[in-house]
C-alpha cells in the first residue's frame, strides 16, 4: 500500500508541475510579461513535450529504439490538416472540428503504428531503429509527391503534379506536393496543448502502472522470461508501440494547426526530427517521464534563447548538448555528483541537528 | 495418474543431436530430478518442454493434452512454469511487480480499465497485491517487496524467480538449478521451501540440479541424462547407485 | 545499353556509400556504437584537402595525407572527450546522442570556419575515364578509383583484423570487453585505435566522395553518412565485406529505382527495399543472426 | 537510491531551465541591444530609429541564401544610414536565423517582434515565408520578402516581394524557350521535395504545350538524393531532349553540369533565378557552364553604374560576388526606404500604422534597383520586373537581348 502512495505521489508531482508551468505561463501572458517569442513557443512546446513523452513510452518503457517517430507525427499532422481544411466550411465550430481532427490524426498515426509494428517489432536494437528510420523517410517522401485536389466532381489524387489531377478550373488544390497544405486553421492553443499534455500523461502514466504496463516493462527487462510466464509479447509490444504512435499523431495535430503551412521537409519530419525527440528522451532520462518533459522544454527553448549569440548559436547548442549528456550519463560524473550531494546532505543534516 | 508423459523426444541443432529418444514420466505431485553432466542436454529439455524449441520428433503430453508445437505462452497457460539457469528477472521492476507480472493471466482487467482507473482496476490490483504478498511470504521475500529485483542478493533472486513462476499457478514447475550459487544453509532452506510449496500448492516439480545433496534430499525419482539420452531412471537411491551413472559422473 | 550504363552509375554511387560504410561498420563492430558524426568527419576531411590544395598549394597526394592525419587526430580527440566518458553509461543510447551532438558541432564549426557557400571540389583522382562501347558507356576515373580503394581497404582491414596483433585485440574487444580486459588487452587503447582507423578512412572517403560529386558544404557529409549507415545495416553491420556489398547494392537500387520506377519515389524505394531485406534477413545480408541463448 | 539519483538529474535540468528562462526575461527587458549582427551605425543610442527585421536561414543546408540576403540587406542599411537614414531617421537592422523551417521562422519573427521590429524584410525561403506571412497578417506587420517565390508568400495585402514568383518564372521560361525556338524537345529535372522547384516546374509544364514544347522527360530528385543525377541525365539524353530545364539552385546545378559533361551530353541547359551564383562557386570550372542560360533579374557583370557600385561595395565588405539573393535584399531595403519616405513614416509610429501606410505607398513608388530599372509594385504584392535571360560565355555572365 505504501508503494501505491509513492507512485501516486510521483505522478502527482508530474501533473502538478505541468499545471504550475501552465498557470505561471498564463499569468505571464495575462500580465504582459511574456515576450512574443516565448508566447509563440508555447504551442510548439506542447507538441514537443507530447512527442518526448510518447517516444519515452517506446524507448524507456517498451525498451525499443525508434528513429521514425517523426513519421507518425507527420501522418497525424497531414491527415488532420487535410481534414480540417476540407471541413473548414462544413464544420464552422473550431472546437468540434479540432476535436475530430485530433481523433482522426491520432487514429491514423496509431493505425500506422500497428501496420509498421506487426512486421517490424520482431527486429531488435539497431535494426529496429533503422527500419523505423526508413519508415519515417518513406512517409516524408510520399507526402512530398502527394497532390490532392477537390472540385465539383469530388477528390482527385496524383503523385506527379497539379496538372495530372485533371480538375475543373475552379477546383481547389488541398495538398500540393512539397508545398504541402497551406491555410490550415490555427486552432491549436496553449490551453488545448496543455490539456493534451495532461491527457497524454494520464494515458501513459496510468498505462505504466497497470497490468498492461507491467507486462510491457517485463518484456523490456526480459522477453524470454516474460513469455515463460504467459505474457503475450507481440500483443503488448504492439500495444505500446501503437499508443506511442497515436500520441505522436496527436503532437502532429497540434503542430499542423499551429502553423499556416505544413510541409514535409527534412527539418520537421525527417530523421533529424526523430533524432531530436530521441535526444529529449535520453537527456531527460530513459523511462523517466518527468525528465522527458523537462528536457523537451529545455532543449526547445535553448536554441531560441541563444539567438543573441547569432552565428555561434547552433555551435553553443551543440556544445551544451554534449556537456549535458556527459554530465547526466557519464558514470564518473554521476559518481562525483553523488559524492557532492552526499556531502551536501550530510551538512544539511548536521545543520538540522544543530538547530 | 501421470501429469507429464514424454515419449521419443528428439531435437538436432545443425548436425548435432542434442536430445535423442528422450522419455519422461512424472506422476502428479511428485518431486522429480533431472541430472546429468554438463552439456548433457538438460536445459534443452526444459526448452523443449516450455516451447522455446520445437522438437524434431516425439510427443509431450501434459495432463492428457499434447503440447508439442504450442507456443511458450500457451504452454504456460496449459500449466508449465519455469525458472532459468542464468536468472532472468525483470530487473528494473520491484520484487512485488515481478510476482504481479506472474499473476498477469490470472487476475485480469482490460487495458482501458487500467488507463481509466475504473473500479475494477482497484479491485483486481488489490487482489493481485494480496496474492503476491502471500506468495512472497512463503519465500520469505515479503519484506523486500519494494526493492528493485536487481538489488536483491543472489540467493533471493533465485527465490524470487521461483515465486514468479509459482504466481502463474502451474501444474508443473520446472526449476533449472535452483540452488546454484547458494551456500549450504541457503540450500537447506531452499529444500524445505520446495517441499513446502509442493505440499501446500499441490504442485508437481521437475528440477535440474548439480547439488547432489539437494537431489538426494528431496527428489523422489530421477532421470539421468548423458549425451542427450536417458542413461538411467527410477527411484533416487537406486539411480544414484547405478554404476553407469557413477561412471558418467566421475568420468572414465 | 542504358541498363548497363545505369548499372555502372549505380555501382559508382554505391562505391561511395560503401567506402563510408566501411568506417561506420568498423567502429560499430568494435566499439558497438553508431558514430553519427562519421559523415561529418568526412566533410571535415574534404575541407582539409580543399584548403590545403587551394590555399597552401600543396600537391593532391600531400593534401590527402594531411587530411588523413588531421581526421585521425580529430577522431581520436572526439573519442577521448565525448565518447570515452560514456562507455560504461547505463544505456548505450547515451553515447549515440552525444555522437549526434558531435555531428552538430562539426557542422557548425565548419559553417563558421568555411562559410555556408558551396565550394567546388577539384577531383584529386588522376585516372582518366574509361570509355567503352564506342563512347556510349563511360566509367569515370573516380568510380574506378573509389571501387579500387574500397577493395584495397576491405582486404587491408580484413587482413589487419585477422592477422595483426592489434587486429586480434580488436576482435577480442568486440567479442567481450570485460574478458579482453582480463586477458591483458588495453581496451581503451584498442578502441582509440579503432576510432583512429575509422577516421582515417573517413578522410579518404571524404576525398573520394567529393571527387565523385564535387561540391562541398558543411552539410555535405550528413546525407551520405546516413545512407552509408543504412548501407552498413543492409550488409550486416559489423561485417566488413557486408559494408561493401551493402553500399554497392544500395547505390544500384537507388539508381534502378530512379530509372525504372519513379525518380520522385527514389527514397521511398530504397528504404522500402531495406525494410523488406531486414524482414527477410533480420541481421542484414552478411550479418550473423545471433539467437539469444536461453 | 536510483530514484533519488533520477530526481537529482531532473533537478539539475530544472535548474538549468530556470536559469535559462530567467536569462531570457532579462534579455527581454533591455530590448534587442544584445544583437551584434546589425551594422555599427545603429547603436548610436538614439531613441528614434526605424527597426527593420530580417529572417532567413543562416545555418543548415539553405544557409547560403540566408547569408546572402543578410549581407545584401546590411550593405543597403549601412549606405542608407551613412546617407542620413530614412526621413532623417537612422535604420537598425536585425537578421534572425530560421534554419529554413517554418516553425523556427515564426520563432525568429517573434524574436524580432520583441526587439521592436517595425517592418520585415523576409523571409528568404518560401515555406517559412508562408507561415510567417500568416502571423504577420494577423499582426498587420508589413512584409517584403526578397526571395520568397511561392504564390502564397504574398497572399495577404500586407505582403510584397522583390523577386519573381514561381509561376511567373516557369511561364516566362517556357515562353522564352518557345518564342526563341531554342528547342522543341525539352526535358525537366526538378527537386520534387522543394516548394520553389516544384512550383516553377508546374508552371513550366502547364505553359509548355502552348509554346509547342514537347516535354520528353520529366525527372525528379529529392533533398535526400541530390548528389547523383546520372539517371535523370541519361533519361533526358535517351529521350533526345535538346534542352534541359533546371529549375533549382546552383549548388545542385553545378553537379548536374559536371555529370552531364561526364556522359558527353551537351544540350542547352536553361535555369531560373536560383542558378545565379554558379560562377561564384569556389573552384567551379566555368567552362562546364559554357552556354548555360537562365532567367535572372540581376547580373553582377552588368556595366550599369548602380550595379557596379553594389558589386564593388559588396565585395569589399564581404568578399565574393553578390548573387541574386543579395541583390534582391539590397533592393528590398531600398524599396522599404522609398515606401517609408513616401508614406512619411516616423520611428514612433505603431507597426500597424506603418503597415497600413506602406501598403498604399508600396504601389506608388518606383525605384531603380540593381535587379531592375523602374521597379514598381502591384497591390497584389508582385513586382513589375522583366526577367532578363543571362547566358554564360567564357566564364562570364552576359545578358541576352
Amino acid at each position: 500500500m505504501k508503494k501505491m502512495n509513492k507512485i501516486t505521489k510521483s505522478n502527482l508531482i508530474t501533473y502538478v508541475m505541468v499545471i504550475v508551468i501552465y498557470i505561471a505561463a498564463q499569468a505571464m501572458v495575462m500580465t504582459g510579461n511574456m515576450s512574443s517569442l516565448m508566447q509563440g513557443l508555447l504551442v510548439p512546446l506542447c507538441a514537443y513535450v507530447i512527442l518526448a513523452v510518447s517516444l519515452n513510452l517506446t524507448v524507456g518503457i517498451l525498451g525499443e529504439l525508434s528513429l521514425g517517430h517523426a513519421g507518425f507525427m507527420c501522418v497525424g499532422a497531414f491527415i488532420s490538416a487535410f481534414f480540417s481544411k476540407c471541413m473548414m466550411d462544413v464544420i464552422p465550430m473550431a472546437g468540434l472540428r479540432y476535436f475530430l481532427a485530433l481523433v482522426i490524426g491520432a487514429a491514423a498515426a496509431g493505425v500506422c503504428g500497428i501496420l509498421i509494428g506487426i512486421p517490424v517489432l520482431r527486429l531488435k536494437g539497431d535494426y529496429l531503429a533503422i527500419v523505423t528510420l526508413a519508415f519515417g523517410e518513406i512517409i516524408k517522401n510520399i507526402m512530398n509527391i502527394l497532390f490532392i485536389g477537390k472540385d465539383a466532381n469530388g477528390f482527385h489524387f496524383s503523385t506527379k503534379d497539379v496538372m495530372s489531377l485533371g480538375m475543373e478550373p475552379e477546383g481547389k488544390v488541398i495538398i500540393n506536393g512539397p508545398q504541402g497544405i497551406t491555410g490550415t486553421p490555427k486552432d491549436s492553443t496553449f490551453t488545448i496543448g496543455v490539456i493534451l499534455i495532461l491527457l497524454t500523461l494520464f494515458i501513459v502514466l496510468n498505462l505504466i502502472h497497470s497490468r498492461s504496463g507491467r507486462a510491457i516493462m517485463s518484456i523490456r527487462d526480459n522477453r524470454i522470461a516474460a513469455e515463460s510466464i504467459g505474457i503475450n509479447v507481440t500483443k503488448y509490444k504492439l500495444m505500446a508501440f501503437s499508443i506511442s504512435a497515436a500520441l505522436a499523431g496527436v503532437a502532429g495535430v497540434i503542430y499542423a494547426h499551429n502553423l499556416a503551412t505544413l510541409t514535409a521537409q527534412p527539418k520537421n519530419f525527417g530523421y533529424n526530427m526523430s533524432i531530436m525527440i530521441l535526444v529529449f528522451v535520453v537527456l531527460g532520462g530513459i523511462g523517466n517521464i518527468r525528465g522527458s518533459i523537462i528536457a523537451a522544454i529545455v532543449l526547445t527553448l535553448l536554441p531560441e534563447l541563444l539567438r543573441g549569440l547569432s552565428d555561434y548559436r547552433m555551435l553553443i547548442y551543440a556544445v551544451v548538448l554534449i556537456a549535458m549528456m556527459l554530465f547526466n550519463w557519464s558514470p564518473k560524473a554521476i559518481e562525483w555528483r553523488e559524492k557532492y550531494a552526499e556531502k551536501f546532505k550530510f551538512r544539511k543534516k548536521a545543520k538540522a541537528e544543530e538547530v | 495418474m501421470a501429469l507429464l508423459e514424454v515419449e521419443n523426444l528428439g531435437i538436432s541443432f545443425g548436425g548435432l543431436r542434442a536430445v535423442n529418444e528422450f522419455h519422461l514420466h512424472i506422476e502428479k505431485g511428485s518431486l522429480y530430478g533431472l541430472i546429468g553432466p554438463n552439456g548433457a542436454g538438460k536445459t534443452t529439455i526444459f526448452n523443449l518442454l516450455t516451447g522455446v524449441y520445437r522438437p524434431n520428433e516425439g510427443i509431450i503430453v501434459l495432463d492428457g493434452e499434447n503440447i508439442v508445437g504450442k507456443k511458450t505462452i500457451e504452454i504456460n497457460k496449459a500449466g508449465i512454469a519455469r525458472t532459468f539457469q542464468n536468472i532472468r528477472l525483470f530487473k528494473d521492476l520491484s520484487v512485488l511487480d515481478n510476482v504481479k507480472a506472474g499473476l498477469h493471466n490470472h487476475h485480469s482487467y482490460s487495458t482501458m480499465e487500467g488507463i481509466l482507473r475504473l473500479p475494477r482496476y482497484y479491485k483486481v490490483e488489490r487482489e493481485m497485491d494480496e496474492r503476491a504478498m502471500e506468495l512472497l511470504k512463503v519465500f520469505d521475500l515479503d519484506k523486500e517487496a519494494e526493492t528493485l529485483a536487481s538489488n536483491l542478493p543472489y540467493g533471493k533472486q533465485r527465490k524470487l524467480e521461483i515465486t514468479r513462476a509459482m504466481a502463474t499457478d502451474p501444474k508443473l514447475l520446472l526449476l533449472d538449478e535452483p540452488a546454484a550459487g547458494m551456500n549450504p544453509n541457503e540450500t537447506k532452506e531452499l529444500m524445505e521451501t520446495i517441499r513446502f510449496v509442493r505440499d501446500t500448492f499441490h504442485l508437481t516439480i521437475l528440477l535440474i540440479e548439480h547439488d547432489m545433496k539437494l537431489v538426494s534430499g528431496i527428489c523422489e525419482e530421477l532421470t539421468v541424462l548423458n549425451f542427450g539420452q536417458v542413461l538411467a531412471e527410477g527411484k533416487t537411491s537406486e539411480v544414484l547407485n547405478n554404476p553407469e551413472v557413477i561412471k558418467a559422473y566421475l568420468g572414465e | 545499353m542504358s541498363f548497363i550504363s545505369y548499372l555502372v552509375n549505380g555501382i559508382s554511387l554505391g562505391s561511395v556509400y560503401a567506402i563510408i560504410a566501411l568506417g561506420y561498420t568498423m567502429v560499430y563492430g568494435i566499439a558497438k556504437m553508431l558514430n553519427f558524426a562519421h559523415g561529418d568527419v568526412i566533410m571535415i576531411g574534404a575541407y582539409v584537402v580543399l584548403t590545403a590544395m587551394a590555399s597552401a598549394g600543396v600537391s593532391p597526394v600531400v593534401a590527402v595525407l594531411l587530411a588523413v592525419v588531421f581526421c585521425t587526430v580529430l577522431g581520436m580527440l572526439i573519442e577521448r572527450v565525448a565518447y570515452k566518458p560514456l562507455r560504461n553509461a547505463a544505456s548505450p543510447l547515451a553515447v549515440l546522442i552525444t555522437a549526434i551532438g558531435v555531428s552538430y558541432l562539426l557542422q557548425n564549426v565548419a559553417l563558421l570556419v568555411f562559410g555556408a557557400n558551396t565550394k567546388s571540389f577539384t577531383s584529386v583522382v588522376p585516372i582518366p575515364p574509361l570509355v567503352l562501347a564506342g563512347g556510349n558507356l563511360t566509367i569515370s576515373g573516380e568510380t574506378i578509383m573509389t571501387i579500387g580503394a574500397c577493395i584495397v581497404i576491405m582486404v587491408g582491414l580484413t587482413l589487419f583484423i585477422q592477422k595483426s596483433k592489434a587486429g586480434q585485440a580488436m576482435r577480442a574487444v568486440s567479442e567481450d570487453k570485460g574478458a579482453a580486459q582480463l586477458m591483458g588487452i588495453n581496451v581503451n587503447g584498442t578502441i582509440a585505435l579503432t576510432f583512429a582507423i575509422g577516421s582515417a578512412l573517413a578522410a579518404i572517403a571524404g576525398v573520394l566522395l567529393c571527387s565523385a560529386y564535387p561540391t562541398l558544404t558543411p552539410y555535405t557529409g550528413a546525407m551520405p553518412g546516413i545512407k552509408a549507415f543504412v548501407a552498413a545495416v543492409f550488409g550486416g553491420i559489423g561485417s566488413i565485406p557486408g559494408a561493401m556489398i551493402g553500399g554497392i547494392l544500395l547505390g544500384v537500387i537507388e539508381i534502378f529505382g530512379k530509372a525504372y520506377i519513379s525518380s520522385q519515389m527514389a527514397d521511398a524505394i530504397v528504404f522500402g527495399v531495406l525494410i523488406v531485406v531486414l524482414l527477410v534477413k533480420p541481421a542484414g545480408i552478411l550479418g550473423k543472426n545471433i539467437q539469444e541463448k536461453v | 537510491m536510483k530514484n533519488w539519483k533520477k530526481g537529482l538529474s531532473a533537478l539539475v535540468v530544472a535548474a538549468m531551465a530556470m536559469s535559462l528562462v530567467a536569462g531570457c526575461g532579462g534579455k527581454g527587458d533591455n530590448g534587442g541591444s544584445s544583437n551584434d549582427s546589425n551594422s555599427e551605425s545603429s547603436s548610436s543610442g538614439s531613441e528614434t530609429v526605424i527597426k527593420i527585421g530580417g529572417i532567413g536561414p543562416t545555418t543548415g543546408g539553405a544557409a547560403i541564401y540566408g547569408e546572402a540576403v543578410k549581407n545584401g540587406a546590411e550593405l543597403a542599411v549601412k549606405e542608407i544610414n551613412e546617407a542620413g537614414g530614412i526621413n532623417g531617421i537612422q535604420v537598425e537592422f536585425n537578421f534572425q536565423d530560421d534554419e529554413n523551417d517554418a516553425e523556427k521562422a515564426v520563432n525568429a519573427y517573434n524574436t524580432l517582434k520583441d526587439w521592436g521590429m517595425q517592418a520585415l524584410l523576409g523571409t528568404v525561403t518560401s515555406a517559412p515565408c508562408v507561415a510567417v506571412g500568416e502571423v504577420a497578417m494577423s499582426d498587420n506587420m508589413f512584409l517584403l520578402t526578397p526571395s520568397g517565390t511561392a504564390v502564397d508568400c504574398v497572399q495577404y495585402d500586407n505582403a510584397f516581394r522583390v523577386c519573381f514568383s514561381d509561376p511567373m518564372q516557369g511561364l516566362e521560361s517556357a515562353k522564352y524557350i518557345g518564342e526563341n525556338k531554342l528547342a522543341e524537345k525539352v526535358a525537366v529535372i526538378y527537386d520534387s521535395s522543394d516548394v520553389y522547384s516544384t512550383g516553377i516546374y508546374q508552371a513550366f509544364a502547364e505553359e509548355a504545350p502552348n509554346q509547342n514544347l514537347q516535354l520528353v522527360a520529366t525527372e525528379a530528385f529529392t533533398a535526400e538524393s541530390k548528389t547523383d543525377f546520372s539517371v535523370q541525365l541519361q533519361k533526358a539524353k535517351d529521350a533526345g531532349a535538346e534542352l534541359v530545364f533546371l529549375p533549382f539552385y546552383y549548388s545542385e546545378a553545378a553537379l548536374v553540369l559536371q555529370q552531364a559533361a561526364g556522359i558527353k551530353y551537351e544540350p542547352i541547359f536553361f535555369g531560373c533565378d536560383g542558378m545565379d551564383g554558379i560562377l561564384a562557386v569556389d573552384g567551379f570550372e566555368a567552362d562546364l557552364a559554357q552556354d548555360l542560360m537562365f532567367l535572372s533579374p540581376f547580373t553582377p557583370t552588368s556595366e550599369e553604374e548602380a550595379i557596379q557600385t553594389f558589386v564593388t561595395d559588396f565585395q569589399a565588405a564581404y568578399g565574393g560576388t553578390p548573387n541574386q539573393f543579395a541583390a534582391d535584399a539590397y533592393d528590398g531595403i531600398y524599396a522599404l526606404k522609398a515606401a517609408m519616405e513616401r508614406a512619411d513614416v516616423s520611428a514612433d509610429m505603431s507597426v500597424s500604422d506603418i503597415c497600413d501606410a506602406l501598403k498604399t505607398a508600396m504601389t506608388e513608388i518606383t525605384i531603380d534597383g540593381v535587379t531592375a530599372k523602374s521597379l514598381t509594385w502591384e497591390a497584389n504584392g508582385e513586382p513589375s520586373k522583366e526577367p532578363m535571360v543571362v547566358k554564360i560565355a567564357d566564364g562570364d555572365y552576359a545578358v541576352v537581348e
